[in-house]
């Protein structure tokens, strides 16, 4: 999937050059842009991210979060460079097509993603996911994987 | 408006501290104070509500001297009399009942007419009694001297020790509430288990993860075990596996018993309750679900979220225990649960029926004074053939924690029985 | 750069109708030429990869005059010679293959040992070729006349009639391109099973939903038949359910038997690949998956999905079968398939070794002129233990798609099995 290496190694390949070509192409034509926007809308500019933005629409949180909201950390530095970084790589593999179907959340990702969570519920789940020291966190998405999209 | 206040101070702090709480603080009430919402749900676990094939029914009874009860659970040997002849010779023969609520563990086993046929040791209480604050004590500082010492001493005599069931501390630390495993049983058993599969001196405490312990601290009792040699210890036989075959190769290499069958000579053993087993065999296991997401849910309380401390059947909370991660109705739910629990109840009753037949048999043909060299095969079937079926008829949940693997083992129950009689028949003096 | 434009432009136009299609368009090539990629997936059945328990391999063979096939799927035979022990007497036991993909299914059907052994009739086609042109043409308009005329001619004169292996119009309607179901048998045999649910004339094509469609489709072929009568009448045995112990009751009220078994002359049936029956009582049945889900699965070809017309084993092509709905890696759900299908297999090897035991015991009873009334009894429970023990064994999907009902239906076999051993000795002459 997206492994790190991998990643790297088309880093590379991109450095050289590329980027500016391929990547800025692919960036303005397919619309990696929208990733700038908070438009649920835009995400979809991408019809591989048609799925996710049905489910998105049928699930529970139409009404309360938008996409960036689940999946761009708080605070403007954070949210644009992840905007940024998957922007880029989604762009990326959207135009060469390499990449796993179907599609998946990166570790980095979710746990973004399992950030947003918390930052909403904090109230709700003060009780169950308060300092336990060492212990590993709850994972929200074990129990609740389609809040975001319906499945 | 009241309501939207009461929130947000919860909200604010979750926990209110007003009583400090350490390892010695046993009764429950005490750390109610910090955390009510917990403790009411873990004194509803008195509540008795009928399953199909789970729960608990509430029958009455007429307390007498030797048993203060006025209510207990349905007896299982009415409810299915070939429990008994394939008991026979052993206390659970004399009574043996549906499993209640938590709040019930220490006055059913104080009570159990089991206590009237054999000298229980106090390594009993291990599972049926708040015994972390006495290992303490007895081992003065040290748990598994402690430990030992509970196992040594006659139950009458370990009974005065103990005052409450399972409590809050048997699965918290008090500082942090972090589940914790207080069993020395445990701790042993998983470490040799470990150990088998190449991992050196795992520390449960230590090396679980928090969803690990989440099915861990109910592994401390929820399993087959027994009691090893002259101190009573008691013993999880897992060093060869979590699997039934596993376990009952275990007992072969250590030539362990629990009684000799008293109408066929057999050497028979007994399968206690092996629901950490048979789940860590089934399909929830596999995902990491845990025992505390189906028989603990979350539920919700104010503006927040905690563990239901009523720790029961799932059927009777579908909603909570399944729906959060199955979207199906909770009739369809139910239904899926049943279809399994059928299957599962409907095989079990054939290998029962096959069981008999070669109980009969080999009744029979110590009656007619065949030699035990005759009978040796058959007795061996037996034991092997009892010790599976009664694997998954102790097992609590009628198959669902491992759907296909229950089946599997009473396959294998009737096939053993069926060879018992053929080996009587074919081992006949020509 | 022409991958992203490309998906741009299909995008706005999945497909392109060149040619016009009708119901006497057999020929695959024609309707790819509307449907590219779903025809390109079609060709390619003609791949042979091996999965653990399936797939098929590629073994290959000097073609002769009788059979001009360069390449056959593994034989089963050898693989395990107990079949032939259990088959013995019937054309199976001299030619029975894994089955490989689409492609080849009307030159393995011609071909095979088993026509050498027995005369065939017509009948077969119907699940080997694209008979619905052909039953057309035969029943000038009428379908169920030209079926029940097909089924009557001798397999040679059929064969000529059929030139492709299943195609486009069996499965699709040439104008909408709608799922239909093309074969008699398939709609008489489901009318039977709703009648017997309290659904009266019940129609497929005129009341199945889109995703049961996605399933009855399969459904025509992945079944258990038999012939019915001097009119060789392709019929299901599902008028009292679907379940093996319903299929064997009606083919007990029917006194029907496949043969006679040679060393034992029990009435023996031969069950055959109940994907459809086992697949029912499974949980992907009743959570709506169809075979289509898994073995079809929706991919992506540019912009559009289409489904995939590559019909083959779902463990080769994992992230699309199963990770639209399971969110485990490959490798993960590759294991947990085949931890179930390794269970069945080992409960199916212990089955098949108590019916060899069986079958030698009544063999042995045979040689020493027992009389027919001493042996009724065991060549009853061979006749039942037989059909159980097949039905896991036919159906090819090595139990997953139902575990458990695969391991119950397996211990039942088991417990007939041994259950005939014990009549032979009990019913011994005293
Ligand atoms: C340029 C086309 C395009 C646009 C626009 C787009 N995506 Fe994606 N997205 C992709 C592709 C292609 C992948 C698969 C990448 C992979 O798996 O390596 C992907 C994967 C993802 C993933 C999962 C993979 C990961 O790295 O975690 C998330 C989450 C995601 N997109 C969110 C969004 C959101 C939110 C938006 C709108 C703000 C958006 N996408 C807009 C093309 C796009
Ligand atoms: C309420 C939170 C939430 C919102 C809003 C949300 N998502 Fe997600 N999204 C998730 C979660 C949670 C996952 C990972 C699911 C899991 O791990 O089980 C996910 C996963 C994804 C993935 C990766 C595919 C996968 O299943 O791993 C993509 C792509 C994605 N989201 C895109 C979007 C787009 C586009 C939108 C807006 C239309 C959106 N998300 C809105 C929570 C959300
Ligand atoms: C932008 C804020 C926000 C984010 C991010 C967010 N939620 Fe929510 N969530 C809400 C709101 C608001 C509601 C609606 C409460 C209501 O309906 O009463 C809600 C409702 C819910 C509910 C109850 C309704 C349902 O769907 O069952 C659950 C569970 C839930 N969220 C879980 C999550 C999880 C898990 C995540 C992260 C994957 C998440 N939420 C991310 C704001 C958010
Ligand atoms: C072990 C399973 C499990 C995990 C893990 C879990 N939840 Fe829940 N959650 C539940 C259940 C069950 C409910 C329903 C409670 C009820 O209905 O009383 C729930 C309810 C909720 C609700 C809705 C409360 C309401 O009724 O308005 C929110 C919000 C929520 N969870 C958020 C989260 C977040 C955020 C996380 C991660 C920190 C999380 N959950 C982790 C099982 C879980
Ligand atoms: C996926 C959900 C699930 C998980 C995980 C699970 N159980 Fe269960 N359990 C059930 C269901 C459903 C039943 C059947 C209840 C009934 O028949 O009423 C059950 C029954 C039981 C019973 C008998 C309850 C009664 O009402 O008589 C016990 C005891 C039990 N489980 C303990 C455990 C233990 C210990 C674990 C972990 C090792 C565990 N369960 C894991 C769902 C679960
Ligand atoms: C200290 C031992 C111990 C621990 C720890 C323990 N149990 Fe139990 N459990 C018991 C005993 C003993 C009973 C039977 C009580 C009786 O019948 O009087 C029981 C009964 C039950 C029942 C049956 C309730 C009924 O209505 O039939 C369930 C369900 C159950 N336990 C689940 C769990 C779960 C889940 C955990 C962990 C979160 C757990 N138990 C931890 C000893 C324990
Ligand atoms: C390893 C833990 C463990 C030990 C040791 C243990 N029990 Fe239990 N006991 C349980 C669990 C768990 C249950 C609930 C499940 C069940 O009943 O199958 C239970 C249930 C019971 C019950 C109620 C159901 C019934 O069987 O009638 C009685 C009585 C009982 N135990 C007596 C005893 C006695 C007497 C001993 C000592 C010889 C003992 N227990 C030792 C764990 C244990
Ligand atoms: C049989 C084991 C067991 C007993 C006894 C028990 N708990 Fe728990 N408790 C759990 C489990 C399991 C969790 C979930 C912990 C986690 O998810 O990390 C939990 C969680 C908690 C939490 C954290 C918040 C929440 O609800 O998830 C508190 C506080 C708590 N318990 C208090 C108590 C109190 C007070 C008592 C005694 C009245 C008690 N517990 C008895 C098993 C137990
Ligand atoms: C924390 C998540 C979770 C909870 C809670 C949960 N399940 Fe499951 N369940 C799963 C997963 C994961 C699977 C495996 C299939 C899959 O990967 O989707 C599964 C599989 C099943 C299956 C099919 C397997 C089989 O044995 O036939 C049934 C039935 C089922 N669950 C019923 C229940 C019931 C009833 C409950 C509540 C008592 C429950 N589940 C609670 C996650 C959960
Ligand atoms: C949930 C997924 C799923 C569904 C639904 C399903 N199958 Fe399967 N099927 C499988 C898997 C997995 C295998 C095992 C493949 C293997 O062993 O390589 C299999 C095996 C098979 C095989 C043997 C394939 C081979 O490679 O030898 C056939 C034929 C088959 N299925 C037909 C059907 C039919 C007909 C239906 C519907 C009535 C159906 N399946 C429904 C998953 C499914
Ligand atoms: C007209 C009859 C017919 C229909 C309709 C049919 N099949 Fe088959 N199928 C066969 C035959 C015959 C074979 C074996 C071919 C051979 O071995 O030469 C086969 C083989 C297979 C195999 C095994 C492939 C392998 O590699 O082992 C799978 C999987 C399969 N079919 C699935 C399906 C599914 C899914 C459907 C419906 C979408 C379906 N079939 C519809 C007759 C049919
Ligand atoms: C009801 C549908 C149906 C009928 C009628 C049918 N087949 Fe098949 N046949 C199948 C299916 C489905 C498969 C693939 C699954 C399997 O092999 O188990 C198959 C596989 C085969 C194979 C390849 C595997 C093997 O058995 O070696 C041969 C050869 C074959 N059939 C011959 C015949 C002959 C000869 C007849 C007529 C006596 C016949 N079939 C009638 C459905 C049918
Ligand atoms: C064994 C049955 C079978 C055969 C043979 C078959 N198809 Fe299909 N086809 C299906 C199924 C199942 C679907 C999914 C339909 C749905 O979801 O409603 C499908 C869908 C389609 C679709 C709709 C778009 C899509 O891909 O989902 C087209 C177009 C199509 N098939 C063309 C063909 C062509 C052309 C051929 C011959 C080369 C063919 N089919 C042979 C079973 C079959
Ligand atoms: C269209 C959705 C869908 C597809 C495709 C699908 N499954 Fe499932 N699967 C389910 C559902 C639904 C359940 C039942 C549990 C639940 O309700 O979550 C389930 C249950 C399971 C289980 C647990 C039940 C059991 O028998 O142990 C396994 C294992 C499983 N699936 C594997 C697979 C594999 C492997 C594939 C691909 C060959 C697959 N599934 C394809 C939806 C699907
Ligand atoms: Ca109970
Ligand atoms: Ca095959």
């Amino acid at each position: 999937m997206t492994a790190g290496p991998a990643r790297a190694a088309v880093a590379l390949a991109v450095a050289m050059g590329l980027a500016l070509g391929i990547g800025a192409y692919t960036f303005v034509y397919a619309r990696g842009g929208s990733y700038l926007t908070d438009d649920p809308a835009a995400c979809a500019n991408c019809h591989v991210m048609r799925e996710q933005l049905d489910g998105w629409t049928a699930g529970s949180h139409r009404a309360v979060a938008v996409c960036n909201d689940c999946h761009t950390p708080p605070g403007l530095i954070g949210k644009y460079t992840t905007k940024a970084l998957n922007g880029f790589w989604h762009s990326f593999a959207f135009t060469s097509g390499r990449f796993h179907e179907p599609i998946r959340i990166s570790a980095r990702n979710h746990g973004v993603t399992e950030t947003a969570c918390r930052h909403c519920h904090a109230a709700v789940v003060a009780s169950i996911d308060a300092g336990r020291h060492g212990a590993a966190r709850l994972t929200c998405t074990g129990c609740h994987a389609s809040v975001g999209h319906l499945q | 408006l009241v309501n939207i206040l009461e929130r947000k101070s919860e909200a604010r702090n979750p926990f209110y501290r007003v009583v400090a709480l350490d390892d010695t603080t046993t009764d429950p009430a005490a750390w109610g104070k910090n955390f009510p919402f917990q403790y009411d749900g873990y004194r509803r676990t008195v509540d008795q509500v009928r399953t199909r094939h789970g729960g608990s029914e509430a029958v009455p009874r007429t307390p007498s001297q030797a048993d203060p009860r006025s209510i207990v659970a349905q007896s299982k040997l009415e409810e299915d009399p070939r429990l008994k002849a394939m008991w026979a010779g052993y206390a659970f023969s004399r009574d043996f009942r549906e499993e209640r609520g938590h709040a019930y563990m220490l006055d059913d086993q104080t009570f159990t007419e089991r206590q009237l046929v054999v000298q229980q040791p106090g390594t009993c209480l291990q599972c049926h009694a708040s015994v972390y604050a006495p290992m303490w004590a007895l081992g003065n500082g040290d748990l598994v001297k402690g430990f030992e010492a509970l196992n040594r001493l006659p139950y009458a005599e370990a009974r005065k020790l103990v005052t409450h069931p399972v409590a809050c501390l048997d699965c918290h630390a008090p500082d942090t509430l972090q589940l914790r495993v207080t069993r020395p049983a445990f701790l042993e058993g998983l470490r040799g288990l470990k150990a088998a599969e190449g991992v050196k001196d795992y520390d449960v405490n230590r090396d679980a993860t928090r969803q690990e312990m989440r099915a861990f601290v109910c592994g401390q009792c929820h399993v087959e075990y027994y009691f090893k040699g002259p101190d009573k210890r008691l013993v999880y036989p897992w060093s060869r596996g979590l699997k039934v075959d596993q376990i009952l190769a275990y007992y072969d290499a250590e030539q362990f018993r629990d009684w000799t069958h008293k109408d066929t000579g057999a050497p028979a053993l007994k399968a206690q309750h092996p629901e950490f087993e048979l789940w860590s065999q089934g399909i929830h296991a596999r995902s990491g679900v845990a025992c505390a997401d189906c028989h603990m849910p979350y539920t919700r309380v104010g503006a927040q979220k905690i563990s239901d401390h009523h720790v029961r059947s799932p059927l009777l909370n579908v909603n909570r225990a399944c729906q959060s991660c199955h979207r199906w109705s909770e009739d369809e739910l139910k239904a899926r649960v049943l279809t399994i629990q059928q299957r599962t109840y409907e095989l079990r009753n054939r290998a029962m029926d096959a069981l008999m037949a070669l109980i009969t048999d080999l009744k029979a043909a110590v009656a007619a004074g065949r030699p035990d060299a005759e009978l040796a095969s058959a007795r061996e079937f037996q034991r092997k053939a009892q010790f599976y079926l009664d694997f998954v008829e102790a097992e609590n949940s009628t198959g669902f924690h491992a759907p296909q693997e229950a089946a599997r083992i009473l396959g294998e129950s009737i096939d053993f029985t069926r060879q018992g009689q053929l080996a009587l028949r074919d081992r006949r003096p020509r």
